[in-house]
């Protein structure tokens, strides 16, 4: 690589960074306005408006940052920082809209699923920093809880790949590859369908734990530990954790967009439109907001009114028996799928 | 050019530190924005225990054991089978041994 | 069948070894276990060595005939000298193992367990 | 760069002459002796690293000791050094400096520091010998020297009723192992009246007694990496060395790993595509034994090590499961040889083999550093030390995260190589590794809150940071952790890639002895 492309790629990169990390925490902010919102409309209240996550962020940006005087001051501040970017730093890898990743060639879906694990190691780690019993009961239960929920993932995320290589793909974990070859169309016959639709209900299961919302939220329980570990955080430190939470959101929810549904609206030849066009652009764009919306609809807020909270050793065993069986079962189905419809002499 | 490539999949740490190093510049103006100080030497600083007494530090401090309880009570089962493997006695280790020779010698010689 | 003799001989010697090592508890009857092995072992290597009636490998002024096959003795050696090496350390240790745990009964000496 | 052929031999002498030199330098001066013993062991480095740069540019070089000529009945043993050689020698070497340096300040306060720099260099021409040596009789002898050396400096605490016991298992293990390798040994000359590695490979046949040598070269030499279930002596003696020890044990166990591979690989690499028994071929039989024990290494190694709360031992059973990553890489590597995924998986497994030294030697040194303030390795008992040993903390914190394979350390190229190519084989290879990699990091967050987190307990007050000596050697190895995840590519193509080309092209080093005529 020469000179010029070398500089033209860095640039390519500081530029889209800045453009993802702001894209990434407006719409985090707005999305969770939008939760509030339908939540509170399904428990028969009002709710806030919709920029409430704005003015939550400003009010907490006037506040005092305290720092206790059981926690080791470096770490403490340290982490609420890095964890936001972490989650920033992985929307440079995932399709948004119309348009491909920023560094499609930079990182695979196991490096998201790593990166996915930053945030909620940057709360559990300035959670025990601050040392408050609060704190590290919360973050204990965090930590158990992301073993637990690491099990389905793993699973749902090494099927998929096993798919797309056994259907002759190459670099199977490239967000792109997974994008450009949409699984639903892999499928051979009813069983592989069955097995992906399982999948994607064990994935949607996993989002709410992923993300620390109802009925997986034991790591910040109000009600019994506090807030658990983000009790003795305070003014900008805790805006960075809200914020993380947001852009966590709509990480996750575009991992879903991206592994199930990662079809464009103006590749439909009913529109006529060109590729590449603005008008495409545009509507990619829109139709890519509307399936994150959807997905945070289904898989944060209907779970998070209906279910209670369970609790911290209810979360392992869901995750780590039925949910692990119940993900086993979508797998052996992909497995035997192509077999099963060579038997049947179906193919 | 420093990228890893799997056949599966591929890995650039030098874009991710560039891309962490541009976030982490933009983040960190970010929340230079916000409010710095705060009172020390007042009761701000203390932990919260929803209003009870502060516990000498030593209690204050969960015990390593005890930390993943969560974990461990879930896994209890698997936990007891793990514990009644790891005997310490130096004749099991010898006979871990002459087992796994059995079962190597049953399949690759029998 | 008399010449498998010393095979079947280094087949009991090695299995009772490792009868020791498994059954008895005296941590010195283990250390004999190990012996027991290292003597089997040693054995099979003498006995590939072995030709019929022959004589010493020494080169210089040799009466002529079959020689016995030298590298199997000189391998020998060495295991043995590396043999006492092994006991002479194992022996001082479970003398040391005495001194702190009172007792030289395996089941006993497990400080380190889990 | 080309070396004259006898930087093969002097590789191993220069350790074993400075071993029996030290005693004598003692006597002068404590402070010389400690600065003879870094100087023999970073020239040995050197040395090494010099072998190295030839043997990647230039291929297999070999050494001869005693008979030239082939006429004569061969009294003589071959040295023969390819890039797998190297490349293990290269990470003892690394390990064994910065672990003398530590020692330094570590072992002040002991007495018998001769003894213990005595066994130490022992140890590394032990270690280097098992490496680099083309004869299977030799490979034994230095087994053994390794593990007497290993054993006495395990029990070096010997006002420990620990450590003794550490030692004594160790021994019987080792022992026992070593002479069924002996064992096969006489069996695979009593067949084919040769023990040369290469000269041996060449006429191999696959009979009924090559399948018990190979099954009993692989049983021993794997109880002596610490595969589970045959692990149980590594937390033992892993846990009760001192930490400068335990480092080097690192080494030492991976040099036994280093012969389960040159045996499958090399020894048997003629008969690997033969059919053994239920139709199935050898290598297909093997790996997959290889990939089970494996893969129960990882799981029992986490599990286990989620409920240590003796630092120590908590590292020691991470390093088992580790080891079970290791095993996966490079048995998928002999199940699925001469695929594309087979090679990625080889070359992840053999570049995990120096992560894992690098990563786990820096928590060790950590532990170490740990004791050494505070006179404790029970996590319960410690807290808070963050706030007085700033340096150790982000040590400890660029150790466990690259352990935990997290991006960008090195862990985690090495593990990306082990996922995406094991999942090939089976989809729950690779489910298994990825959800035992997070539990690894659960084990180590568990550490960084008992021994660093936490209030200023008032038993720790006044602990100070530990002497510069301790921090220079944690920070060199810190600095190649941080390299080698910055640059994976880098280190992958010049050093592990022909590590895994010399393993599976055998055949270049059967041909520069047998038809070489060396």
């Amino acid at each position: 690589m020469d000179i010029l492309g070398l500089s033209e790629t860095v640039l390519r990169l500081i530029i889209g960074t800045i453009v993802v990390a702001l894209f990434g925490i407006i719409f985090g902010l707005l999305y969770k306005g939008v939760d509030r919102k339908i939540a509170a409309h399904m428990q028969g209240r009002i709710g806030p408006p919709i920029r409430q996550p704005f003015r939550d962020i400003r009010k907490l940006f006037t506040k005092e940052n305290v720092v206790p005087e059981n926690a080791i001051p470096w770490i403490f501040n340290l982490v609420p920082l890095l964890g936001l970017v972490a989650t920033i730093s992985i929307l440079i890898y995932l399709p948004i809209g119309g348009f491909s990743p920023i560094m499609s060639w930079g990182g695979d879906l196991i490096l998201i699923l790593y990166l996915l694990m930053f945030p909620s190691l940057a709360m559990i780690i300035g959670g025990f920093s601050s040392g408050s019993p609060y704190a590290i009961v919360g973050a204990q239960r965090e930590m158990a809880t992301m073993i637990a929920y690491e099990f389905p993932l793993a699973i749902i995320i090494i099927s998929l790949a096993w798919k797309l290589t056994q259907v002759g793909s190459v670099n199977v974990f490239a967000l792109s590859t997974i994008a450009g070859t949409p699984i639903w169309s892999n499928v051979t016959g009813p069983l592989g369908f069955i097995g992906f639709a399982i999948l994607l209900l064990a994935l949607v299961i996993v989002t709410p734990a992923e993300l620390s919302k109802i009925p997986f939220d034991s790591p910040e329980a109000e009600t019994e530990i506090a807030g658990g570990l983000l009790v003795e955080y305070s003014g900008r430190n805790l805006a960075m954790f809200y914020l993380t939470d947001g852009v966590k959101t709509v990480v996750m929810a575009s991992i879903i967009v991206v592994l199930f549904f990662p079809y464009n609206l103006s590749a439909l030849p009913l529109l006529g439109l060109e590729g590449g066009s603005y008008v495409a652009y545009a509507i990619d764009i829109l139709f890519y907001l509307l399936k994150v919306f959807l997905v945070i609809l289904f898989s944060v807020t209907l779970i998070r009114v209906a279910i209670a909270r369970l609790k911290i050793d209810q979360i392992v065993y869901t995750y780590w028996v039925p949910l692990t069986l119940f993900s086993l079962v979508g797998l052996i189905f992909i497995m035997w799928d192509g077999w099963i419809m060579n038997l049947l002499g179906l193919v | 050019m420093f990228t890893v490539e799997t056949g599966s999949g591929f890995w650039n740490p030098i874009i991710w530190v560039i891309a962490i190093v541009v976030t982490f510049l933009l983040i960190y103006i970010l929340r230079s924005l916000g409010k710095k100080g705060y009172k020390k030497d007042t009761e701000q600083v203390k932990s919260f225990l929803s209003g009870n007494p502060e516990y000498p530090k030593e209690k204050m401090h969960i015990k390593a054991s005890n930390l993943y309880w969560g974990f461990t009570t879930s896994l209890k089962g698997l936990y007891t089978l793990l514990r009644k493997m790891h005997t310490g006695n130096t004749s099991d280790y010898v006979l871990w041994f002459v087992i796994i020779l059995a079962i190597f010698l049953l399949v690759e010689v029998i | 069948m008399i010449f498998n003799i010393p095979y079947i001989a280094v087949a009991v010697l090695i299995l009772l070894g490792l009868y020791a090592l498994i059954f008895k508890r005296n941590l010195i009857k283990m250390v004999i276990g190990i012996t027991l092995i290292e003597s089997g072992v040693n054995l099979f290597l003498i006995t590939l060595g072995y030709r019929k009636e022959s004589i010493a490998p020494i080169y210089t002024s040799s009466p002529g005939g079959v020689m016995a096959f030298p590298v199997p003795q000189a391998l020998t050696l060495t295991s043995i000298v590396i043999g006492v090496a092994v006991i002479a350390l194992m022996l001082s240790l479970v003398m040391h193992i005495y001194r702190h745990y009172g007792t030289l009964d395996v089941r006993k000496v497990r400080r380190l367990k889990e | 760069m080309n070396v004259p052929d006898y930087t093969i031999a002097l590789v191993v002498a220069i350790p074993l002459l400075g071993a029996f030199l030290t005693p004598l330098v003692g006597r002068i001066n404590d402070k010389l002796r400690n600065i003879f013993v870094i100087l023999v062991l970073t020239l040995n480095a050197f040395l090494v690293f010099l072998l190295a740069s030839d043997v990647l540019t230039t291929g297999i070089k070999t050494y001869v000791f005693g008979a030239q000529d082939i006429s004569y009945p061969i009294v003589r043993i071959l040295f023969e050094v390819d890039a797998m050689s190297i490349f293990m020698a290269i990470i003892s070497s690394i390990l064994v400096t910065v672990a003398v340096i530590y020692s330094w300040s570590f072992m002040k306060e002991n007495t018998g520091l001769d003894k213990y720099y005595t066994l130490i260099l022992l140890l590394t021409a032990g270690m280097l010998g098992m490496v680099l040596t083309g004869d299977m009789f030799n490979f034994f002898v230095f087994l053994e020297i390794t593990s007497i050396a290993s054993c006495a400096l395990i029990a070096f605490w010997t006002h420990k009723g620990e450590s003794v016991e550490a030692g004594f298992k160790y021994i019987v293990i080792s022992a026992m192992g070593a002479l069924f390798v002996l064992f096969a040994i006489a069996l695979l000359y009593g067949q084919y009246n040769a023990l040369n590695i290469a000269l041996l490979s060449s006429v191999i046949q696959y009979t009924f007694l090559d399948k018990i040598a190979l099954v009993l070269l692989i049983v021993a030499l794997a109880m002596k990496a610490g595969i589970v279930p045959m692990h149980m002596w590594l937390p033992d003696s892993y846990g009760s060395a001192p930490s400068s020890i335990s480092i080097i044990l690192v080494s030492a166990t991976l040099a036994s790993l280093y012969g389960v591979f040159r045996v499958i690989f090399t020894l048997y690499g003629n008969v690997l595509s033969k059919i053994a028994n239920f139709g199935i071929p050898v290598n297909v039989l093997i790996g997959w034994l290889i990939v089970a024990l494996a893969v129960i290494s990882i799981l029992i190694g986490v599990f286990m090590a989620l409920i240590q709360s003796d630092f120590k031992r908590l590292i020691a059973y991470g390093a088992v499961a580790e080891l079970g990553y290791m095993f996966l890489g490079i048995g998928t590597g002999i199940v699925a040889l001469g695929t594309a995924y087979g090679k990625t998986a080889l070359d992840g497994g053999i570049f995990h083999v120096i992560n894992d030294a690098l990563d786990v030697g820096l928590l060790f040194l950590v532990a170490g550093a740990i004791y050494y303030a505070t006179k404790e390795t029970s996590l319960d008992k410690l807290g808070g030390l963050a706030r007085n040993m700033k340096y150790t903390t982000v040590f400890f914190i660029i150790g466990f995260l690259a352990v935990a394979g997290m991006p960008p350390l090195n862990g985690f190229a090495s593990k990306l190589l082990i996922y995406e190519s094991t999942f090939q084989l089976n989809p729950i290879l690779a489910i298994v590794a990825i959800l035992c990699s997070i539990l690894l990091l659960a084990v180590f967050v568990k550490v960084f809150y008992s021994a660093f987190m936490g209030p200023q307990l008032p038993k720790f007050k006044d602990v100070k940071e530990v002497p510069k000596s301790m921090l220079f050697s944690m920070g060199i190895i810190a600095c190649i952790i941080v390299i080698f995840g910055l640059f994976p590519e880098f280190i992958i193509n010049n050093l592990v890639e022909p590590a895994a080309n010399a393993l599976i092209g055998y055949s270049e080093y059967i041909s520069q002895v047998v038809v070489g005529g060396i």
